[in-house]
């Protein structure tokens, strides 16, 4: 019984972990309907930019967030001007294509600047197992836990910009009829720059996440395909869809691996929470949280 | 416009390879070296890379090459990709007057594509320590080199040694051991021999695989905690080690009772996980540390002339002196074809002769600048895996170091010789080889 | 060179459909295929036809059967690396098994096998559309993967779970693995995509075609026209995996000779016939052939042209590699969104026009 | 209007009521369509007039009542059964396959009349080319009908709003279907287009006998074409009558003629 609260508050906590990066998608996918799928290239982008900073500039922890957050504003900026710009109004598909495109050049630019090699990233997250849970008998990761808090303060952080400033309200206004957000006196393209600039930090506090656990290098990019179950099962559109999708998804992929895995030789968590979040679909095709399809002739 | 000029530029590039390549001046020794210095497992490929690059170009700088000739290294990039290897190899294996002389495949899944083209072109492969561990049999893979150990020597080294530690091999009886794995054909090579040895010592063996990346491995780590293994042995690979090492730390389990393969024993693996890394073991079969008269030279030679592939503080580091001991094995290998047919024009074809008569002791290592670098490798028609011996490193974490903590190990060559006859014998009934006979 | 249809009438319905109405049309696609056949395997060294040609042709045909579900029908799949894999590993199985029945019905029935189990993964298009069903058959694409590297029965039982390929002749020619005849694997491969090729299109332009179409341009209302949308997705799968299956069958036993599910299929796969499709043409099946085209010869060509033409470092030159494919994508699509097909067709209508452009 | 050749009814709609959620969209409704007529379906915006079009031809499934077409009762079917008995139709808001010419269009409108399977269709040989060139030739007639020639392979989506309309009539003619349903054929159109349009429901009506059911808001058009008008207002049926009835009943003015509309 203490394993099983034990896998499923690991679960959970994963989840959490992989919301972090569905939520930039979902920033995204919600403002603009493109799928980005620069996403975790931008996680990693941003954690080798903070690591950058500290290591070869000597930043201080707080100077080099602020830094890397100046660099993914620009970045954002950067995207809207030379790309984003010139495919207004083109099929989903084609901006989707044009996100790898972005996620190729993103990944050459990283390795160029700061270099291949596994760098340690450390702003003083705390690590390890916790005390006292510890002492109960269950195992509990401080670093996921902060994460967990981490992605609540940012969830709320979140709202408060959706629902109370003028940018975040043309944001929601944007995502429901692009020429109702031009009336709200915003211009579709500042909304852009906004928008991706808010992914990039949301992006950055992933791969600090990640970072903090594994070390900042290539692979980083790639939990990109453990957030892509949980925003179709959270919705695209949904924030906190992404938040619940992640712990539906990190819960059920855990006590999958940990109770049916070792009948069948093992590592099923991935196609499972791919099946998982297949299976709510065929329930619900927009997703837990995601907007209703209505199908009108 | 721009890119007029540059698809010009490029058809006169493309034009001009058969070409460049015909116009060589003096004799060189071509070393392709597929290189990944991109993709996930860069942070692993960069320092062999380095330390392959920089031995031969100290060679070069040095002594003039080997006897005198040149050698020219052709670094390919194949981002551990299998298909970009095969292109590689296809782009190198013609390059310069002597074609390549040897491939270091680098990549289970890159020496499984040469094995067998191996033998077509007449080019060696060393696959040093990895790919395909029957390949040991030479008669039935002349072409292919995998000592000085195979994955499934190691596996038993690692029995051996937990045998020590508990105290004998009988006491392994009733001992539960986990193999964390990275889930593919590499992670995979140990199973077989470990459940062998299970079955020959009694223990219990718990398999955990993870799926590449692996950055995610909670589960994984859950069921080490809920099976409590005595010992955690490791098939690890880029990410996958960091995490796994971290993970452990973090269900503080102990670190001097998990091991892990050598390919999951580098600097990189253990430095995210800090202080908590510290006892954590890994096989060997070189010496970390770069304060060899080969690294010196390398230095000298090569550094400060502004040469060096890396960067002068991470000289030294245990990838690169892995990159390092195969380029001064390949080199002696070549040195020895030249001995063998007395000359300097040799082709792939002769330096597999120089493999198979390979024989670097310990005086030899003393005359190259790696004193007690290795262990003494000699190699035979009918043996490429040479001495199968492996030794265990633990890391230091305060010292940020790792060293030897034990000496070379036998494997148990009664587990994995049957092995190894088995599987040779099925690849030459599946693909009509016939064993050549040696000596 | 003088491209213009006028003067060219038809007299019968049948002429019009015709493959290529306008003679011009008719003499390049012949030109292509007296080079693709008569030229080139006589003019290119093993290099050229292993490392450049073999991948490209194979990743066209994959590329075909995933534009035949994605841009004929719309339907958005990113399980083309496990699919690939169905065709290899069926092809693999029954190399070993029915060895008399002959290398091509075998690469054949892969595909039969793959279309079968295409088909099945199919299935949740019916309620799920867009990118949600995208990532949802990422569920095939991991599901297939993990099946072929835990279940021994596929590699047969071998230590590392690869698998190779035994030789197989075709016209007594060795075909497959390292010992395979490179022209005589050319040949095969090249009948396969022209006929194939060549079928897509027939496809295409017959009802089945029009269905598929109409399913990616308006589902609802094709249904409501008669169109059973069970059907057309169904069969868009079924024939989309077909050619996939194939073309994994192709890819393992012609072109590599030995592969590990976990790389070789894996999801990158899955994304790079993805991107070929996009960058050449959506539902198109010159595009296919273009994007094939584009993403095996791009990253070749730029590395040596950086590290053969100007010498430049391996690592750098291919951080920049990467770096350029992704701008060349970029501006692509800036340039033309709807691939390289459409661009070749626009070049092509400013030349009927020439000089006169209205 | 020339002498009209009605028949027996062929659509029978026997009291269907639709919601969605709490919204009652069609309460209770039944009316009949007799072979070869002109039926109109007339009301305000919302009224429930292109429900229940999607009624009819089975894309909604409504909560009460019955469909009887051609003998046929059945409370729901899938909407490919109902184009499969014969009834086609065209939208309010285009529904075109805007990827494909105008050709392709209309003979995807002939897939029912396709048979050949996907073997002789791959290899575009013999039963499957015949096929393809006797359909080609039905699909020429009406493109010839329709005066559409010139358009034959252009892609739909860049067309005028006007010649969609008609490439869209085009291929619900191209079904031959017994029973045609026009959802606001001339909405959006100048006068002259409306005139074309009329005059190809008439023609439609006339040469092939196709029985039409139509809504449309311009009422001089209904009146004129409708042989009788059925009138909805949310949801509710007001009158189903002969225009010069319908034209007075003082419920329909007071609900719809009387408010100033369009």
């Amino acid at each position: 019984m203490m394993f099983f609260i034990e896998v499923t508050l690991s679960g959970l906590m994963a989840g959490v972990m992989y919301s972090l990066v569905a939520l930039g998608f979902v920033l995204i996918f919600k403002a603009s309907g493109i799928f980005n799928f620069a996403q975790g290239v931008m996680a990693l982008f941003a954690a080798l930019t903070l690591v950058g900073l500290m290591e070869k500039f000597n930043f201080p922890v707080w100077l080099a967030i602020i830094g890397t957050i100046v660099v993914m504003i620009a970045l954002a900026w950067l995207i809207e001007r030379v790309m984003l710009r010139h495919l207004v109004n083109q099929e989903p598909i084609i901006l989707f294509m044009a996100t790898i495109g972005l996620a190729y050049v993103l990944e050459g630019a990283g390795d160029i600047l700061w270099g291949s090699d596994v760098k340690l990233l450390d702003i003083g997250i705390p690590q390890g197992a916790w005390g006292w849970l510890w002492d109960q008998g269950i195992y509990v990761e401080k670093l996921e836990l902060f994460a967990a808090g981490t992605a609540a303060i940012l969830v709320i952080f979140l709202a408060v910009f959706f629902q109370k400033t003028r940018v975040g309200r043309a944001l929601r206004a944007v995502a429901d009829d692009h020429q109702a957000a031009l009336s709200v006196g915003i211009s579709l393209n500042t909304i852009w720059v906004v928008v991706w600039s808010v992914s990039g930090i949301v992006a950055l506090v992933a791969g600090i996440m990640w970072g903090s656990k594994s070390g900042v290098q290539f692979s980083l990019s790639l939990i990109a395909l453990k957030a892509l179950p949980v925003l179709i099962l959270g919705g695209f559109t949904s924030v906190p869809g992404a938040i619940v999708g992640g712990m539906i998804i990190g819960v059920g992929e855990k006590l999958a691996e940990v109770y049916f895995g070792p009948m069948v030789g093992g590592a099923i968590e991935n196609w499972f929470a791919y099946m998982l979040a297949l299976a709510f679909l065929l329930f619900r095709p927009q997703g837990l949280f995601g907007d209703k399809i209505i199908e009108r002739v | 416009m721009n890119i007029a000029k540059l698809t010009r530029q490029a058809v006169l590039a493309l034009l001009a390879m058969p070409l460049l390549s015909g116009v060589a001046t003096a004799y060189e020794l071509t070393i392709p070296s597929l290189d990944y210095r991109t993709g996930p497992y860069a942070p692993n490929g960069i320092p062999f890379a380095n330390g392959y690059g920089d031995y031969l170009h100290m060679l070069n700088e040095r002594d003039g090459g080997i006897n005198g000739s040149k050698i020219n290294l052709v670094a390919c990039e194949t981002a551990y990709n299998t298909k970009r290897g095969v292109e590689c190899y296809e782009n190198t294996k013609g390059e310069g007057e002597s074609g390549a002389l040897v491939y270091q495949p680098l990549s289970t899944g890159i020496t499984y594509q040469l094995i067998p083209k191996s033998s077509v072109d007449r080019i060696p492969v060393f696959s040093m320590g990895y790919g395909r561990t029957s390949a040991a049999n030479g008669k039935v893979f002349p072409w292919v080199f995998n000592f000085p150990a195979t994955y499934w020597d190691q596996a038993t080294v690692f029995i051996r040694y937990i045998g020590e530690k508990e105290g004998g091999m009988d006491k392994l009886k009733g001992k539960k051991i986990a193999l964390v794995y990275h889930n593919s054909a590499y992670g995979k090579e140990p199973i077989r021999t470990l459940e062998k040895a299970a079955e020959q010592y009694g223990f219990e063996f718990l398999q955990l695989p993870v799926d590449h990346p692996g950055q995610e491995q909670k589960s994984t780590w859950l069921q080490v905690r809920q099976e409590r293994p005595d010992w955690v042995l490791m098939w690890g690979w880029g990410v996958m080690n960091q995490v796994a090492i971290k993970e452990a730390a973090s269900i503080r389990y102990p670190m001097d009772h998990f091991i892990g393969v050598w390919w999951s024993g580098s600097e990189n693996d253990v430095l995210p996980a800090g202080d908590a890394a510290h006892g954590y073991l890994s096989g060997a079969f070189h010496q970390p540390g770069g304060n060899f008269p080969a690294h010196d030279d390398i230095r000298k030679y090569v550094y400060d002339k502004g040469m060096g592939l890396g960067e002068r503080d991470r000289i030294g580091e245990v990838l690169y002196n892995r990159g390092l001991v195969a380029a001064m094995w390949t080199s002696e290998a070549i040195r020895k074809a030249m001995e063998i047919h007395k000359t300097n024009k040799i082709k792939g074809v002769h330096v597999r002769d120089g493999f198979e008569a390979l024989d670097v002791d310990e005086a030899r290592l003393t005359e190259l600048g790696l004193p007690g670098f290795t262990i003494p490798v000699k190699i035979t028609c009918e043996n490429h895996e040479g001495p199968g011996k492996v030794a265990l490193q633990q890391w230091d974490a305060k010292a940020q170091k790792w060293s030897l903590v034990s000496g070379f190990y036998e494997p148990l060559r009664d587990i994995t010789a049957p092995l190894i006859a088995e599987d040779s014998a099925q690849y030459a009934k599946e693909n009509g080889v016939v064993p050549r006979i040696c000596g | 060179m003088i491209y213009r249809e006028t003067g060219q009438f038809k007299s019968s319905y049948e002429s019009d459909q015709a493959l290529f109405p306008i003679k011009q049309d008719r003499y390049v696609i012949l030109g292509v295929l007296i080079v693709t056949f008569g030229v080139v395997p006589g003019l290119l060294n093993e290099y050229w036809l292993n490392a450049i040609l073999l991948p490209f042709l194979i990743y066209a045909l994959a590329a075909l059967g995933l534009n035949i579900l994605t841009g004929y029908c719309g339907q958005v799949s990113l399980g083309t690396g496990g699919f690939m894999a169905v065709g290899a590993f069926s092809v693999y199985k029954l190399m070993i098994a029915f060895p008399e029945l002959g290398f091509i019905p075998l690469v054949l029935l892969s595909g039969v096998i793959t279309a079968a189990v295409g088909a099945l993964f199919g299935l949740p298009s019916l309620r799920i559309k867009g990118f949600y069903l995208a990532v949802a058959t990422l569920a095939a694409q991991f599901f297939l993967i993990w099946l072929f590297n835990k279940v021994g029965w596929f590699f047969n039982y071998n230590a590392s779970g690869m698998i190779n390929s035994p030789p197989m002749t075709v016209f007594g020619v060795i075909i497959t693995g390292p010992e395979g005849d490179m022209t005589g694997k050319y040949y095969l491969v090249a009948t396969f995509v022209a006929l194939f090729a060549l079928v897509a299109k027939n496809l295409a332009r017959g009802r089945i075609g029009r269905n598929w179409m109409a399913i990616r341009d308006m589902d609802i209302a094709a249904e409501l026209i008669g169109v059973r949308p069970l059907i057309a997705k169904l069969s868009a799968f079924a024939v989309s995996s077909f050619y996939i299956g194939m073309a994994g069958a192709l890819y393992f036993a012609v072109w590599l000779g030995s592969a590990e599910p976990t790389e070789a299929f894996d999801i990158n796969q899955s994304f790079l016939v993805l991107f070929m499709i996009i960058i050449g043409g959506l539902g198109s099946v010159l595009g296919s052939f273009l994007g094939a085209g584009f993403m095996v010869l791009m990253p070749i060509l730029l590395k040596n042209i950086m590290v053969d033409g100007f010498g430049t470092d391996a690592a750098l030159a291919a951080h920049i590699e990467i770096i350029t494919v992704g701008v060349l994508i970029i501006g692509f699509l800036i340039v033309e969104p709807h691939g390289l097909a459409r661009l070749w067709r626009i070049a092509k209508e400013k030349m009927r026009l020439w000089p006169f452009p209205h | 209007m020339t002498e009209r050749n009605i028949g027996d009814v062929i659509l029978k709609v026997d009291n269907i009521s639709l919601s969605f959620g709490v919204m009652k969209v069609l309460d209770d409704i039944s009316f009949d369509v007799r072979q070869g007529e002109i039926r109109s379906i007339i009301g305000p915006n919302g009224a429930g007039k292109s429900s229940m079009l999607n009624v009819i031809n089975g894309f909604y499934h409504p909560q009460q009542g019955s469909i009887t077409f051609k003998g046929n009762t059945r409370k729901q079917m899938a909407p490919h059964v109902a184009a499969s008995q014969g009834i086609a139709r065209t939208f309010q808001n285009i529904a075109l396959f805007k990827g494909m010419s105008t050709l392709d269009n209309i003979m995807t409108g002939r897939n029912l009349k396709m048979k050949t399977n996907l073997f002789w269709q791959a290899l575009h040989i013999g039963p499957a080319r015949t096929e393809e060139i006797e359909n080609r030739e039905a699909a020429e007639r009406i493109i010839d009908f329709l005066d559409i020639q010139a358009i034959r392979k252009k892609p739909v989506g860049k067309l005028p709003y006007g010649l969609q309309k008609r490439v869209e009539l085009g291929r619900a003619l191209a079904a031959e279907p017994d029973l045609l349903l026009l959802d606001e054929p001339m909405a959006g159109m100048n006068s002259e287009e409306k005139e074309d349009m009329c005059r190809f429901i008439i023609d439609v009506n006339d040469e092939f006998g196709t029985t039409i059911t139509l809504i449309e808001h311009d009422m001089g058009v209904v009146m004129d074409l409708s042989d009788r008008v059925l009138v909805l207002d949310y949801g509710k049926q007001l009158a189903d009558d002969v225009p010069d009835k319908v034209r007075t009943n003082q419920t329909v003015i007071d609900a719809y003629l009387g408010v100033p509309h369009e």
